[in-house]
């Protein structure tokens, strides 16, 4: 194993860098003050969570500014800071923390929409008597988030991962009284866990090829061209690299955290969580996770690609991950067209746009994925809360077909949620999901491998414009189906509404074509991704075809949805018209019964059968020993009474008389016992001498 | 005689007093002055051996004293706190009084 | 075996002899004072300074105090009065510490010629006590403060009134 | 000169030595150290009376001793004369000998005391390796001989006020010891002019004395506190409280031997209080560079002189404390004081050099006198009186 440069020793990393481990700090310090507060102090709670939050976006902003600066000044843009956490002989295990573009971009998004997420938080869950437990949750979730951010060891990263795991877990199922929340966090524990064995599996393969889970530690790290190098030398099953089978075992816990196909399961029923919980950790930032990690660790995948024309062909690791992606958004849309709950909905289209990250990190490399997942965690955190005010505003309503005509009786909510809905669908020019999303299918275009996954997305985009547009259309066009009539919602939640919309309109032109400023400053120092070819001749037909294919979907919907407003028993429209595939869909494809058919039934079965040898044959062998001992016991009893006790009785009655006479020494005088002391010590040290003697 | 031998004779010769008073004495609290003489003696002993020894500057026998003479300190605290507590039970500081175990 | 040697030997002993013979209890503890200071001042004589200086602030300041407020607290100085002050069995008790005595000289006598002779004085200052304490020695300071502590809550709790009567 | 000037008595002593044959010299030297001290402190000692009752008086509206010579100066002769000329009576059930050798038991420790105070650049009689263990060492060992006094004299004044003495200073001599242990620590010696030296150095003309720094400045007023207790002054003077014991250990004691209880108490006065100038106060170091030029003997006496002005205006100022008060004070106060300040100063010693260290050291040790001065002491309040017999 090479020896490991401690804190980062050609360039020293900037004072910034060495306090970044305080980004995540704060808000787990909170957490822990949180958790040692009476219920009742609601509003420490909340001023903890929100300060100490805000303290971490200052310094994330600091920080994004320094990397941003260094960035301009073609200073290099990565500082790592390692120390040595624990030591077994030779080996020891490194942590440390990295900052460079990635992580700059992700600590703003995760610091900014969590704090504007923390504070709607405190109107939603105004009349929750567990409001302090559910801020110290909060804020240990976006510590643990800011440190999958700024880890620069896979070991840190695991670490953190699990506890927002954790966090998620507590989270889904923070109003544990309702038994579907409890079974709901239970599945997303679960789910998600079967995604981190593969990734522990990845773990401890690299930390077995390259002696070190440090990604960058100045040539040493696993990410490096001198690890790669070794990573790449060693090939695996499948005519898969070690790298790309590395790669591919921490993809799966990418699937697991961000939803995607097999493991996506947990994803919509963890909206039985509070709706604030849904749009910071499962619509914005936690689900992200993955395809963060993805981002992280991107070397490893793409390592041994090798260019092809003027993009970069693929690797088999790279395949896999763009054709899960391609396929769960096709997926998850399809599914979302058929769903009646508006939260289940903008679950989801969250599986489905996670999808176009994957992909578009499969094809595009690290900026196109990227880029999509900042704007989509604006527009979706914006979404969600809209959904939250929706649902605060209509008395705790989730089902849409109970709703409508509310862009009169909430304003506010409407031209945001709209915002938001136009930026998800991708509405051209103007909202950031276009652009996000065109990076995506452009990439998808000039893919090496095949085109398939191009026209999946571009179906992806007309579905996800069409649901919307039906969600849109049942909640808030239409006259009002509910019972009690709708209110806005108070300010507090309304006010990050609005900034969530404001950034989803502009967070697009930082990344356009024209000037992918986004694009430069996060491939510049990653390992050799090409940026997509702004000038390329196809650009402006499959902007103007996504665009049409957009407008399609918004106009289809419209048509079916648009103006009526069907009573909540009469049947979808697209019911009435083919109702098998109808079902299907709403059934979500029945993969939740088919695991329930294959995997747990299996684990049922085997639990019974443990269950029956427990009581059958150990327990039978238990018994019969059991049996065997009392009869030995009950010899033995026989035997005491009527031979050993009279014996006894008498050597006792031997002891007690001698006990007597010795008693006698015992006169509890002090100086008596000092006489005895002195004596013995005499004779000792005659004995002594004498022996000495002979 | 050489010195260490003086010493060792004093200090078992303090030894003894100190036993002998330790045993003939029937106030408690002069036993234990008896049993503080033994200590010191034993002090004595120690500091004397580390003065005369091979290693003076291994200092072993001189901190040893030392800790003698804190634990003696601690011993002298409670001793005396034993016997006032005693005293409130039984009126007496007659050693030959205290030989129950009831207070 | 130098004169002065002689004083000191003659001062402590007649302490420690005064000390466990005299009438009147508080005499006693005035005569251990006195044997305390005999010794004190050996080890000074022994080139040990500080223990010297230690034996004095605890014996003489601490310990000695503590004896002459237990005597005056339990009245013992005029229970005396009442009965004899040794115990019984106070002959054997003397013969047996002559005994101790008696092996111990023997002892001492038969090594004598074994004993190293006049050796160089150990050039010790308080720095190589304190770096000694605190390096070789840390554990025993640590246990011997432990105890020291325990002892002082011990005594404390010991000699407190179970009923809080105050008079 | 000026070097002259300052090492005046050392000059003196080794020039009356040079007279002697090689092999005395050094035996009369130490003789004439002795001597010096012995003659030294008794006359301050007279001197200072005067001043003391003379400034009380003046606290009290009155004039103080103002017959005997000019201003009253020679009063304390008279008083010496007086004492000298008294019958000694001794009580009928007194126990003669220790009642005899309290007095000088007292007065040898005291003056034992003063061979470790380094008076001035090399004006210390023994400059020993544990020269503070020694001082405390004979502190130590004036308790005794107090309580012989009260004990001796077979009254229970005296036993009363023994008692209350010895427990008092055994209760102060505590934080005495560990105020003055924040100073060995960052010192790192427990040779006092080796502290002094340390203290002995000037940044922008202003010294370094301990009592400049947060640690310092507390381990100063707790000595203080802690000194005037051990030595019985008021407000700590209850084991001689006219008003309650008529002379407290002393009552039975007339004159030489009253003398010598007095002459004990005050010139034990002057040594705690060179001490504590040695310990915190540079002792004979100057307090501004630029007057380094004047001896350093007299900055020494100086600070003593102030000490004891110092003494005695409290005394003129103070009431008295009651036992209960007192205990609970020295106990619950003063000792956890001590302790906090040893550890600030262990902090001061490990923080380094640096603006943290002054707030930290700071906040800690006015945190620790807001929580315990203010509220625990305040809490309590004076309860009502409690004794405890072994009975």
């Amino acid at each position: 194993m090479q020896e490991q440069i401690l804190s980062t020793a050609p360039q020293a990393a900037s004072s910034i860098a060495q306090w970044l481990w305080l980004i995540p700090a704060a808000p787990i310090v909170a957490a822990g003050i949180a958790a040692l507060l009476k219920q009742p102090r609601r509003r420490l709670a909340s001023g903890l969570a929100i300060g100490s939050l805000s303290f971490s976006l200052l310094l994330s902003l600091i920080a994004f500014g320094h990397n941003v600066s260094a960035w301009a000044a073609n200073a290099p843009t990565r500082e790592v800071v390692n120390f040595t956490w624990i030591e077994v002989g030779s080996q020891s295990v490194d942590l440390g923390w990295v900052l460079d573009p990635l992580s700059a971009i992700m600590l703003v998004m995760v610091s900014f929409v969590g704090l504007l997420i923390f504070i709607y938080s405190i109107g939603y869950m105004e009349h929750d008597e567990n409001f302090t437990r559910f801020f110290c949750f909060l804020s240990l979730f976006a510590g643990a988030m800011l440190g999958v951010v700024i880890a620069n060891s896979l070991l840190l990263l695991f670490m953190c991962w699990e506890i927002v795991g954790l966090t998620s877990y507590l989270l889904i199922g923070f109003w544990y009284q309702k038994p579907s929340a409890a079974a709901a966090a239970r599945k997303a524990f679960v789910t998600t866990r079967v995604g981190d064995i593969f990734f522990l599996l990845g773990m401890v393969w690299l930390f077995a090829q390259t002696g070190t889970l440090l990604f960058y530690n100045n040539g040493a790290g696993s990410l490096e061209s001198g690890a790669l190098a070794n990573l790449l030398a060693h090939p695996a099953a499948f005519g898969l690299t070690a790298a790309g089978a590395i790669g591919l075992l921490i993809f799966c816990g990418a699937v697991g955290k961000s939803g995607q196909l097999p493991l996506h399961v947990w994803l919509p029923d963890a909206m039985e969580g509070p709706t604030p919980v849904s749009a910071l950790i499962h619509a914005a930032t936690m689900v992200a996770a993955g395809v963060y990690l993805i981002a992280r660790v991107y070397p490893l995948m793409q390592t041994g690609a090798v260019f092809q024309g003027l993009a970069l062909g693929s690797t088999p690791a790279l395949t896999v991950v763009t054709w899960v992606g391609a396929i769960t958004a096709v997926f998850a849309a399809l599914i979302a067209v058929a769903q009646d709950d508006i939260k289940r909905i903008l679950a989801y289209s969250t599986v489905s746009q996670l999808g176009y990250m994957m992909a578009g990190l499969g094809m595009g490399g690290v900026a196109v994925g990227m880029f999509h997942l900042i704007t989509h965690a604006f527009f979706k955190a914006l979404l969600f809360l809209g959904a939250g005010s929706v649902i605060h505003g209509t008395h705790e309503e989730q089902d849409i077909r109970r709703m409508g005509g509310l862009r009169a009786d909430m304003p506010v909510t409407f031209a945001t949620y709209g915002v938001g809905m136009l930026a998800l669908c991708g509405f051209p020019l103007l909202f950031s999901g276009f652009w996000s999303k065109d990076g995506i299918l452009e990439a998808a275009k000039l893919w090496t491998v095949t085109r398939t996954p191009f026209y999946l997305l571009v179906f992806g985009a007309l579905l996800t414009a069409f649901y919307m547009t039906r969600q849109v259309a049942y909640v808030f066009f239409g006259y009002w189906r509910g019972h009690k009539p709708a209110h806005e919602s108070p300010r507090v939640m309304t006010t990050p509404l609005a900034i969530l919309a404001f950034f989803s309109i502009v967070l697009g032109f930082i990344g356009t074509p024209a000037w992918p400023w986004f694009q430069r400053f996060l491939t510049n120092p990653t390992a050799g991704t090409e940026t997509l070819g702004s000038h390329e001749p196809g650009l402006l037909l499959l902007m103007t075809t996504s665009s049409l294919v957009v407008l399609a979907g918004i106009g289809l919907a419209w048509r079916i949805y648009g103006g009526r407003s069907p009573s909540p028993e009469e049947p979808d429209a697209l019911e009435q018209s083919a109702r098998p595939i109808w079902l299907v869909l709403r059934g979500k494809f029945f993969v939740d019964e088919l695991y329930g058919a294959t995997v747990i039934a299996f684990f049922w079965w085997w639990g019974r059968v443990a269950d029956w040898l427990d009581r059958r044959v150990w327990g039978g062998a238990v018994a019969a020993v059991t049996w065997a001992f009392a009869g030995w016991a009950r010899l033995n009893r026989f035997l005491d009474t009527y031979w050993v006790d009279g014996a006894f009785d008498k050597g006792c009655e031997e002891l007690s008389s001698g006990g007597g006479l010795l008693s006698r020494v015992q006169t509890g005088r002090v100086q008596s016992y000092l006489r005895l002391l002195a004596l013995g010590v005499i004779v000792l040290a005659v004995i002594l001498f004498w022996s000495s003697h002979a | 005689m050489n010195p260490l031998t003086g010493y060792l004779l004093v200090a078992a010769l303090l030894f003894a007093t100190g036993l002998a008073g330790a045993l003939t004495r029937r106030n408690a609290i002069l036993v234990l002055i008896g049993i503080e003489l033994m200590l010191n003696a034993a002090n004595l002993n120690l500091i004397a051996f580390w003065r005369y020894g091979p290693h003076p500057e291994a200092l072993t026998g001189f901190l040893f004293a030392i800790f003698s003479i804190a634990v003696a300190a601690a011993e002298a605290a409670v001793g005396l706190g034993l016997v006032i507590s005693i005293y409130r039970h039984l009126r007496t500081t007659d050693l030959d009084a205290m030989n129950r175990m009831k207070g | 075996m130098t004169p002065v040697f002689y004083i000191l030997a003659i001062l402590t002993l007649a302490g420690g002899l005064a000390a466990v013979t005299l009438k009147n209890t508080v005499h006693c503890a005035l005569a251990l004072t006195v044997a305390f200071a005999g010794l004190a001042l050996f080890f000074l004589q022994l080139d040990a300074q500080f223990a010297g200086f230690a034996q004095i602030l605890i014996y003489i300041g601490a310990v000695a105090i503590l004896v002459v407020f237990a005597i005056l607290l339990t009245r013992s100085s005029e229970a005396e009065a009442s009965g004899g002050i040794l115990s019984r069995h106070w002959l054997a008790g003397l013969i047996i510490a002559a005994a101790v005595f008696a092996v111990l000289g023997w002892a001492i006598l038969r090594g004598a010629q074994a004993l190293p002779q006049e050796s160089a004085v150990p050039a010790v200052t308080v720095h190589q006590i304190g770096t000694a304490l605190m390096g070789r020695y840390v554990l025993p300071l640590e246990i011997v403060a432990l105890l020291l502590t325990s002892a002082l809550i011990g005594a404390v709790i010991v000699a407190m009134h179970e009923k809080e009567s105050a008079k | 000169m000026i070097e002259r000037l300052d090492q005046i008595f050392i000059l003196l002593r080794d020039w009356l030595v040079h007279f002697l044959p090689a092999n005395w010299q050094a035996v009369v030297a130490t003789v004439l150290n002795v001597v010096a001290i012995i003659a030294v402190f008794p006359t301050l000692f007279a001197l200072v009376t005067v001043m003391e009752r003379k400034g009380l008086g003046r606290m009290q509206n009155r004039f103080g001793p103002n017959r005997v010579g000019p201003y009253g100066l020679f009063q304390p002769v008279a008083d010496g004369i007086k004492a000298l000329t008294k019958e000694d009576v001794v009580p009928f059930r007194a126990d003669t000998i220790v009642h005899f050798v309290a007095p000088l038991v007292l007065v040898v420790a005291v003056f034992m005391g003063f061979s470790v105070l380094p008076m001035g650049r090399n004006m210390v009689l023994a400059d020993m390796d544990a020269g503070l263990l020694f001082f405390f060492a004979m502190g130590a060992s004036t308790e005794l001989s107090v309580f012989m006094a009260g004990w001796s004299s077979r009254n229970k004044y005296s036993l009363l006020g023994a008692m209350r003495a010895v427990a008092q200073m055994i209760s102060y001599e505590v934080p005495l010891l560990m105020s003055g242990l924040a100073v060995v620590m960052i010192s790192g010696s427990l040779t006092l002019s080796k502290i002094v030296e340390a203290q002995n150095r000037y940044t922008f003309g202003l010294p370094h004395w301990y009592v400049f720094t947060p640690w310092g400045f507390a381990g100063l007023v707790l000595f203080s506190i802690a000194a005037m207790a051990e030595t019985n002054r008021s407000p700590f003077d209850l084991p001689e409280g006219e008003s309650e014991l008529v002379a407290g250990y002393f009552t039975e004691y007339s004159g030489f031997k009253f003398a010598l209880f007095f002459l004990g108490e005050y010139v034990g006065m002057f040594s705690i209080a060179g001490m504590g100038a040695t310990l915190f106060l540079g002792g004979w170091s100057a307090p501004l560079a630029i007057l380094n030029w004047v001896p350093s003997w007299i900055w020494f006496f100086g600070k003593l002189m102030i000490a004891m002005c110092l003494f005695i205006w409290i005394r003129g100022t103070m009431p008295r404390l009651r036992q209960d008060q007192l205990m609970n004070f020295a106990w619950k106060f003063v000792i956890p004081m001590t302790l906090v300040n040893l550890f600030v100063a262990a902090l001061w010693r490990f923080v380094g050099p640096g603006w943290a260290r002054w707030v930290v050291c700071w906040a800690i040790l006015i945190a620790f006198y807001v929580l315990m001065g203010q509220t625990i002491l305040r809490r309590r309040g004076l309860g009502p009186r409690s004794y405890r017999y072994a009975e």
